[in-house]
């Protein structure tokens, strides 16, 4: 039971990192209709801009503070990421209005590409790390109720609960406000949108600095965990599940796919995976959203597919 | 004026449902083949086979394939890798475990394997669309690559997973030479190439593009969603199957289900999207892109003598590509093949503008 | 039932005045309710379509026509009534099974294959016609090279008639919407249906290419006897050339007759025409 | 034309499709403050290029424009973005509907008013669209899709509505309307004219209503100007009476005579 | 290049997942060369080498190999498993040896078989015999592992998955539990692995991953609580990439040393002066004695060595041709006067080949991490032959079955 137990929040806290990265993809799709295969790559630069800033800052300034350092990368990484979505409206998005969905998708294709030289260039490509202070070590609890007590992971905990803060106001933002409005409205209709005054550039520039923020601190959180380094950017692919099982355009949906792909993935490893051999948790959470699918194409949350004649 | 459909006057339906109904097209197909089956073998390189060509054929060959499902029948996968890992692993057992089977009909029993996966993993497509559909196709390659990983009869109970073929021959004639490797490898791709151009535009093809364009609209003039997708995905996962036979046995010769990881699945289908949806011409265009480009893009600071280290240079070749895939979409948002197409309409205009 | 005696009779002694023969009930739609979530789109409606005859549905927006359509070619199941086709009664049915036993349509908004050229949308029409296999198409030579010929034989003839030969190979999503919607009737004709759906072909022509439209239409009733059900909001097209009008008003049908006696119907007038017309 | 109070005033304009298709051949036309303008002609005309190319969102269709120029209040316009005209009060409302499929009628108004600020204003202009169109209150929390074709065309102009325009740009407006909201459209047309001041450029098929609500109207044919005038004085020509009215000297012909009169003329030649 | 220089070429990943793992072993390599230049090349013959990018991709790699191969390629390391097993089908055609030190098929030790691919000093099976030993020893005995639970946690892949048949029939042998546990690529998401760890609290686990896996391992190790102590890596989860990320908290984790490392041998402090101080070192100066960098370093010596080895057969001062150095490879002999001669006097062990024996030696040592540096410990350990050679044996005859090839004989050895 208590092993049970700490299967499902171990489950529990991995979904929540998974939400985090999922949200990004929700965030641009949602608002301009653009999948975005540079999420990944967006993760990584953002991290690698956090690590290689909180590292040189002080070595510029001659200062020794951490937190300072800390904070002080973030704003210039941040500010990066703005600089970068700015960037990909005016060369690329700008440019391609009204295209069709997997037109803009190769597009940001391109960008990961891009993406990928440059960081690598800028910050190198060894192995970094992000230390803002996340606990390492872990916490026993209910040592009374369960032999052995129960393991927690600090940090995932931590993590969990930051992405759950910021997956909660992203939500609120896009439900309740204009800007949100018209951020579903580019994402239905690029050309109508613009039509009635909706300043696409503009509402780009904001999603994808959202975006980039959300990469930012998704990066900030894995980095801290894995260690800034290329793989960084494979973790996208584990929030693919994710992001269609809790339904594309569908922030909550994030995180409650993040939620039954981490538990769904970690208790079938641990109590299926022995009678398959093991190693079946990434094509287990696969086939789990696939499950939720047949059931619900459009995902928990998703916007239903509009097929009329 | 040198390309002009004016005065060729079509004078029976069979001689305008040609491939090629436009003279002119038909004299450059020629030459085309007359050059990869007889100039390239006189004069091309190993180097150039052996790097560059077969790989290119091989992967036009799966991006061919793909695109019957994506840009022909608007199905998009990315389990692509998957089927042509089925494809290798069923023609490689096949082959080893029964005397004497023929390569040729290993390499069409691999197809073959593969498209009964292929239909297996098609079947959602009858309820989930888009993206949705993109990504469960993953399910299709993950499993895959768990599979030949952890299922040691796949793999002939090699201890590492690992599996390699030797000793190819055709008509008892050794594919063992870049240039015979190269030849087969064309004669495949020219053969499925036909196969499929045949297909797209015949009541086959219309009633995946159908299907493509507006599904609701195609099942109301009576085409059966479900037969429609069904062959789409079938067709299409046996000319990748075929094709992964052809990565695995005459590429690689040895191989591990790395080979047909996710990254390759990704690869055809920027191939596939880069080239020109829907169109056969597009699978090649789009190969040639996304395999000799950054080829040729590595190796040009070397011609210029420009000293740059190996790092440095990756990287360059990372952003550049980048780049001009995005300088692509934007100049035609459809494609090279669009581009091409334009660029021949453009010439047929000309000299006058418009 | 009963009522609706009277106005066979003159609408069959009007058709023989054109030249016509209106033959029996071929679509007898019975009761038919339908609703999506808390919407009623159709409620309760009964009516019938005769063998050879046009038969305009006509409406306010939003009065359920379209959907009215879509109950006939099986892309909405409707909750309550009977559709009974050729005397059999339908119970659920899939749009391409429709299509099998004879019934083609037009669609409201465009729903051609925008990928695809007008010759090839067109013979997307003779779809069902076509048997050859997928092997024998992939070969492309005897059968399947013969049956497509054969077939592009018809499809031509659809496309004479329908004067749109000189854009046989453009793509359907450049061509201007007019030329769009023809295309889309030489799509349904090219089944050789025995019913045909329209739903406002009309829509978003001037007059002289609602007189081209008219004029395809009553041949294809003419020549080859091709039952219509027509919806269109052009009442001069609506009056001039159906035989029956059924209209619908917030999904309940409000009146059914000849046009005349449509157009003098005092719900009618008040839910629809407007002030006289 | 009395040109002192030009407010829209398009030069010679060319546009090219996908870089090959050569669409406008030279159009000339002019919105003065107030008034309604209506653009005729066939399928294919170039009518709702004409608009795209004022409203400037020929971009996402692959057009441009290639020569002639384009002014607002005497400023040429031909660089900003379809927002900075919207800004500018020029709004379109693009042919075929184009509602935000996801989105409910409210929230398809309520993006219309993304230029807008204030909230009082907001509010009022939500209500006077719905004064103006009942049905789309009735129908204010579905999505835009699931709706008919009719009301998504009411909330189409209404969203063009709440941006407070001073001219609006509308691409067949009557398009799939039940003849009694056709009248009803144009008769908000007209109030919108009379009473705020909005002023119109329409491009119409149908020539009848066009003609009876419009002060000046271009008749467009092959992406050249073919005539041009009063609106009056169109609807008194011959020729318009014959193509685009559909009427010969005894009145309107029927649309079942039509066919006999024209397939004898197609057996002559 | 000149005619008469011998051609390296060096297939590396200095981009990808793989980047902070391949950049020191291809600076390593590098170095290396230079070094050998600035010394006056083998027997006054230079080395041109020109490097071509793989990013850890086999198609890249095949390409590579293509591209460079035309250039009379002497010998090359692929540097990858998969690249490995592409290139061991093409190397008997193009006739230019593959060495694949430490990785690679374990069979290719068998030089019967596998003529052209030299697993020099150590296989999987070498490696995870002497990881099985060194457990036998702390405990007190091969012997006392009696009941014992050991856990495999794997990169699930060949690479992954080469060890288990030598661990299975250890297990057999001395009764203890073998626990596997495979970790999906790249390893990112360990979460469930290191849960089931905790659960089964194994008494040692072994390690075997590569690239992020590795941190990612230890990260995991720390935030279930298991005790580093009791974990044990093969050569290739133990280089500083692997441990630095994790810093103080990843102390007390073992992994084999399949080479030496730090900067106090004499060949180092050479290389530090001759190619570091002329400004001409390939990375930066403190990565120099790193783990990797060593490893990519030893396997240009070998090449080197066997060039020379190669040289006193068919010509001094001559450029050796692949088969040449075929022929080097295989009757290398490293012994302890060479190894002084190389500047690594007791740092390697002699190194020996045959023609049967394409491995040459398989002494490895054991290092700890102890929070900020790899401390060696002195132990040499040596794979048990009779256990590993069965193996061995039977994986190449079966290779040779499916390839329908025939062992070498006594003659063709000669040659
Ligand atoms: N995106 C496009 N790409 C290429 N050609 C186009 C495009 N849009 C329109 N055209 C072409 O431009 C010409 C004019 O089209 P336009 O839509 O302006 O006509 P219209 O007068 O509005 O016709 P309709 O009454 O049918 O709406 C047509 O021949 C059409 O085929
Ligand atoms: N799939 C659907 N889901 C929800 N509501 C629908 C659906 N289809 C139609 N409706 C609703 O049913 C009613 C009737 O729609 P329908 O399209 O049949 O009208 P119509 O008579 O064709 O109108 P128009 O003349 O404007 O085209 C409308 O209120 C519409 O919103
Ligand atoms: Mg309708
Ligand atoms: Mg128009």
């Amino acid at each position: 039971m208590g092993f049970f137990l700490e299967t499902l929040f171990g489950g529990l806290m991995a979904g929540m990192l998974y939400s985090l990265i999922a949200l990004g993809f929700v965030l641009i799709y949602k608002a301009s209709g653009v999948f975005n295969f540079a999420q990944g790559a967006m993760v990584l630069f953002a991290a690698l801009a956090m690590a290689r800033f909180a590292e040189w800052i002080p070595k510029w300034l001659g200062f020794d503070n951490l937190v300072v350092a800390n904070l002080l990368a973030f704003v210039v990484a941040m500010a990066l990421m703005v600089v970068l979505a700015w960037l990909i409206e005016r060369l690329c998005l700008s440019r391609l209005v009204n295209q069709e969905g997997i037109t803009l998708l190769m597009a940001t294709l391109g960008i990961s590409y891009f993406l990928d030289g440059l960081g690598q260039t800028l910050f190198g490509n060894d192995i970094y790390s992000i230390n803002v202070g996340m606990p390492k070590d872990p916490a026993m609890i209910l040592e009374g109720t369960f032999e052995g007590g129960l393991l927690i992971s600090k940090e995932d905990l931590v993590a969990a609960l930051i992405s759950a803060a910021l997956v909660l106001a992203l939500a609120l933002f896009f439900q309740k406000t204009a800007t949100g409005r018209a951020l579903r409205a580019v994402a239905d209709d690029h050309q109508a949108a613009q039509s009635i005054g909706i300043p696409l550039n503009r509402i780009w520039v904001i999603v994808w600095s959202v975006a980039g923020f959300a990469a930012l601190v998704a990066g900030i959180i894995w980095g801290s965990k894995l260690g800034v380094q290329f793989s960084l950017s494979l973790v996208a692919l584990k929030a693919l599940p994710v992001v269609i099982l809790g339904g594309l355009t569908s922030v909550p949906g994030a995180i409650l796919g993040g939620l039954i792909i981490g538990v769904g993935e970690k208790l079938s490893e641990i109590y299926l995976g022995s009678f398959f051999g093991g190693g079946i948790e990434i094509w287990f959470a696969y086939v789990l959203a696939l499950g939720f699918l047949l059931v619900r194409p459009q995902g928990l949350f998703g916007e239903k597919i509009i097929d009329r004649v | 004026m040198l390309y002009r459909e004016n005065g060729q006057f079509k004078t029976s339906y069979a001689a305008d449902q040609q491939i090629f109904p436009i003279a002119q097209d038909r004299i450059a197909i020629g030459l085309v083949l007359l050059v990869a089956f007889v100039v390239m073998p006189l004069a091309g390189s190993e180097y150039l086979f052996r790097a560059v060509l077969i790989p290119f054929m091989i992967l036009a060959l799966a991006a061919l394939g793909l695109n019957i499902l994506v840009g022909y029948c608007g199905q998009i996968s990315l389990g692509t890798g998957a089927f042509m890992a089925v494809g290798a692993y069923a023609a490689y057992n096949f082959l080893v475990r029964i005397d004497g089977m023929p390569l040729i009909v290993a390499m069409l029993l691999g197809g073959l394997s593969a498209t009964v996966v292929g239909v297996l993993f098609g079947i959602p497509s009858l309820r989930i669309k888009g993206l949705y559909l993109a990504v469960a196709t993953l399910a299709a390659q993950f499993f895959t690559d768990w599979a030949f990983l952890r299922v040691s009869w796949f793999t002939n109970n090699s201890t590492s997973g690992s599996v390699s073929v030797a000793g190819l021959n055709v008509f008892g004639l050794p594919i063992e030479s870049p240039v015979a490797k190269y030849l087969f490898c064309l004669t495949v791709v020219c053969v499925f190439a036909l196969a499929a151009k045949n297909l797209t535009r015949s009541a086959t093809g219309r009633q995946w593009m159908a299907i493509r364009d507006m599904d609701v609209a195609a099942a109301v003039i009576g085409i059966r969603p479900v037969y429609a997708k069904l062959t789409a995905f079938a067709v299409s996962s046996f000319i990748v199957g075929v094709a992964g036979v052809l990565w695995a046995f005459v590429h690689l010769g040895a191989w591990e289900p790395a080979a047909f990881s996710i990254d390759r699945s990704f690869q055809l289908l920027f191939m596939v999207i880069i080239g020109g949806l829907g169109s056969i011409m597009g699978a090649f265009f789009g190969a040639a892109f996304i395999v000799v480009l950054p080829i040729i893009l590595d190796q040009v600071p070397h011609w210029f003598g420009i000293p740059l280290s190996t790092a440095t240079t990756s990287h360059l070749v990372h952003m550049i590509f980048g780049a001009l895939i995005v300088f692509f979409l934007i100049a035609e948002p459809h494609g090279l093949a669009k581009l091409w197409s334009i660029g021949k309409q453009k010439l047929r205009l000309w000299p006058f503008p418009h | 039932m009963m009522n609706d005696m009277p106005q066979a009779v003159q609408a069959q002694e009007q058709a023989q005045g054109n030249g016509r023969r209106i033959g029996d009930v071929v679509l007898d739609l019975q009761n038919i309710s339908l609703s999506f979530g808390g919407v009623k789109a159709l409620t309760n409606i009964s009516f019938n379509v005769r063998e050879h005859e046009i038969r305009s549905i006509i409406g306010p927006n939003g009065a359920g026509k379209s959907s009215m359509l879509n109950v006939i070619n099986g892309v909405y199941h409707p909750q309550e009534g009977r559709i009974l086709f050729r005397g059999e009664e339908r119970r659920k049915m899939e749009p391409h099974r429709a299509a099998a036993q004879g019934i083609a349509r037009t669609f409201q908004n465009i729903a051609l294959f925008k990928g695809m050229s007008v010759l090839d949308n067109i013979m997307t029409g003779r779809n069902l016609k076509m048997k050859s296999g997928l092997l024998a198409n992939a070969l492309y030579w005897g059968r399947a090279q013969r049956e497509e010929i054969e077939h592009r034989v018809k499809v031509e003839e659809v496309i004479d008639f329908l004067e749109i030969q000189d854009i046989r190979k453009t793509p359907v999503g450049a061509l201007p919407y007019g030329l769009q919607k023809r295309v889309e009737l030489g799509r349904a004709l090219a089944a050789e249906p025995s019913l045909l759906l329209l739903d406002e072909p009309m829509a978003g022509m001037n007059v002289e290419e609602k007189q081209d439209m008219c004029r395809f239409i009553l041949d294809v009733n003419d020549q080859f006897g091709t039952t219509i059900v027509l919806i269109e909001h052009d009442m001069g097209v609506v009056m001039d050339i159906s035989d029956r009008v059924v209209v619908l008003d917030y999904g309940k049908k409000i009146g059914d007759g000849v046009p005349e006696e449509v157009r003098a119907n005092e719900d009618v007038i008040r839910a629809y025409l407007g002030t006289s017309h | 034309m009395n040109t002192s109070n030009l407010l829209l005033n398009v030069n010679g304009i060319e546009v090219i499709y996908n870089h090959v298709a050569l669409v406008l051949k030279g159009v000339s036309l002019q919105v003065p403050e107030g008034r309604i303008v209506a653009i005729l002609g066939g399928n294919g005309a170039g009518k709702t290029t004409t608009l795209r190319a004022v409203s400037n969102l020929l971009k996402g269709e692959r057009g441009e424009v290639t020569k002639g120029t384009i002014e607002l209040d005497g400023e040429r316009v031909e660089s900003l973005s379809p927002s900075d005209l919207v800004r500018r009060g020029v709004v379109q409302v693009m042919e075929g509907r184009h509602c935000f499929a996801h989105l409910t009628i409210e929230e398809n108004l309520l993006a219309g008013s993304y230029t807008r600020k204030d909230k009082g204003e907001i509010a009022a202009n939500l209500d006077k669209v719905y004064t103006y169109f009942p049905r789309l209150k009735t129908r204010r929390t579905s999505q835009a899709a699931y709706t008919s074709g009719g009301e998504q065309q009411m909330c189409a102009i209404g969203r063009a509505l709440m941006s407070n325009p001073r001219m609006v740009l509308l691409d067949e407006p009557s398009m799939g309307l039940a003849p009694q909201i056709v009248e009803e459209v144009f008769e908000i047309v007209k109030d919108l004219n009379v009473k705020e001041k909005v002023s119109f450029l329409l491009a119409e098929q149908n020539t009848m209503v066009a003609l009876r609500y419009s002060d000046f109207g271009y008749i467009v044919e092959n992406g050249r100007i073919v005539m041009e005038g009063e609106a009056k004085s169109l609807a008194d020509n011959e020729d318009v009476k014959e193509f685009y009215l559909g009427l010969s000297g005894e009145g309107r012909k029927s649309f079942r005579d039509v066919k006999h009169y024209r397939r004898r003329k197609r057996w002559l030649s | 290049q000149q005619a008469n220089e011998q051609f390296f070429p060096l297939l590396v990943y200095r981009t990808g997942a793989y980047a902070p793992n391949g950049t020191p072993w291809a600076n390593g390599k590098q170095d290396y060369v230079k070094y050998i230049n600035a010394t006056g090349g083998i027997n006054g013959v230079k080395i041109a080498w020109e490097e071509c990018e793989t990013g850890y991709a086999t198609d890249k790699g095949v390409e590579c190999y293509e591209r460079l191969k035309s250039k009379k390629s002497t010998v090359i390391d692929p540097q990858a498993t998969g690249i490995t097993f592409a290139l061991t089908d093409k190397a008997p055609v193009d006739k230019i040896p593959l060495i694949t030190l430490g990785y690679g098929l374990a069979a290719s030790q068998d030089g019967g078989v596998f003529k052209w691919n030299f697993p020099l000093m150590g296989s999987y099976w070498t490696a995870a015999d002497i990881l099985i030993q060194h457990l036998g020893k702390k405990e007190g005995g091969l012997d006392k592992l009696k009941g014992k639970k050991i856990a495999l946690v794997y990169h699930d892949s060949p690479f992954g998955k080469e060890p288990i048949p030598l661990l299975q029939k250890r297990a057999q042998m001395h009764g203890f539990e073998l626990v596997l546990l495979p970790v999906t690529a790249p390893g990112v998401e360990q979460k469930a692995t290191w849960l089931q760890v905790r659960q089964q609290r194994p008494d040692y686990t072994l390690l075997w991953g590569w690239g992020v896996m590795n941190s990612t391992a230890l990260k995991e190790a720390v935030a279930t609580g298991y005790p580093r102590e009791k974990l044990f890596g093969v050569w290739w989860s133990g280089a500083e990439p692997d441990v630095k990320d994790v810093g103080a908290n990843a102390k007390g984790y073992s992994a084999l040393a399949l080479n030496p490392h730090g900067t106090d041998s004499p060949l180092i402090k050479d290389i530090l002066k001759k190619v570091h101080d002329a400004g001409n070192g390939s990375g930066p100066r403190d990565e120099v004695g790193s783990v990797l960098y060593m490893r990519g370093l030893l396997i240009q010596m070998l090449a080197t060595e066997a060039v020379r080895t190669a040289q006193e057969k068919f010509g001094k001062g001559k450029v050796m041709t692949g088969e040449q150095v075929r022929w080097g490879l295989e009757n290398l002999n490293v012994d302890e006067k060479r190894i002084g001669e190389l500047g690594l006097a007791g740092l390697i062990r002699p190194i020996k080949t045959s023609c049967t024996d394409h491995m040459g030696s398989s002494a490895a040592r054991i290092h700890s991490w102890d929070g900020t540096t790899w401390k060696m410990q002195a132990d040499w350990y040596e794979a048990d032959k009779s256990v590993v050679d069965p193996l061995v044996k039977e994986a190449a005859d079966k290779y040779a079955t499916d390839k329908q090839i025939k062992r070498r004989d006594a003659s063709d050895c000669a040659a």
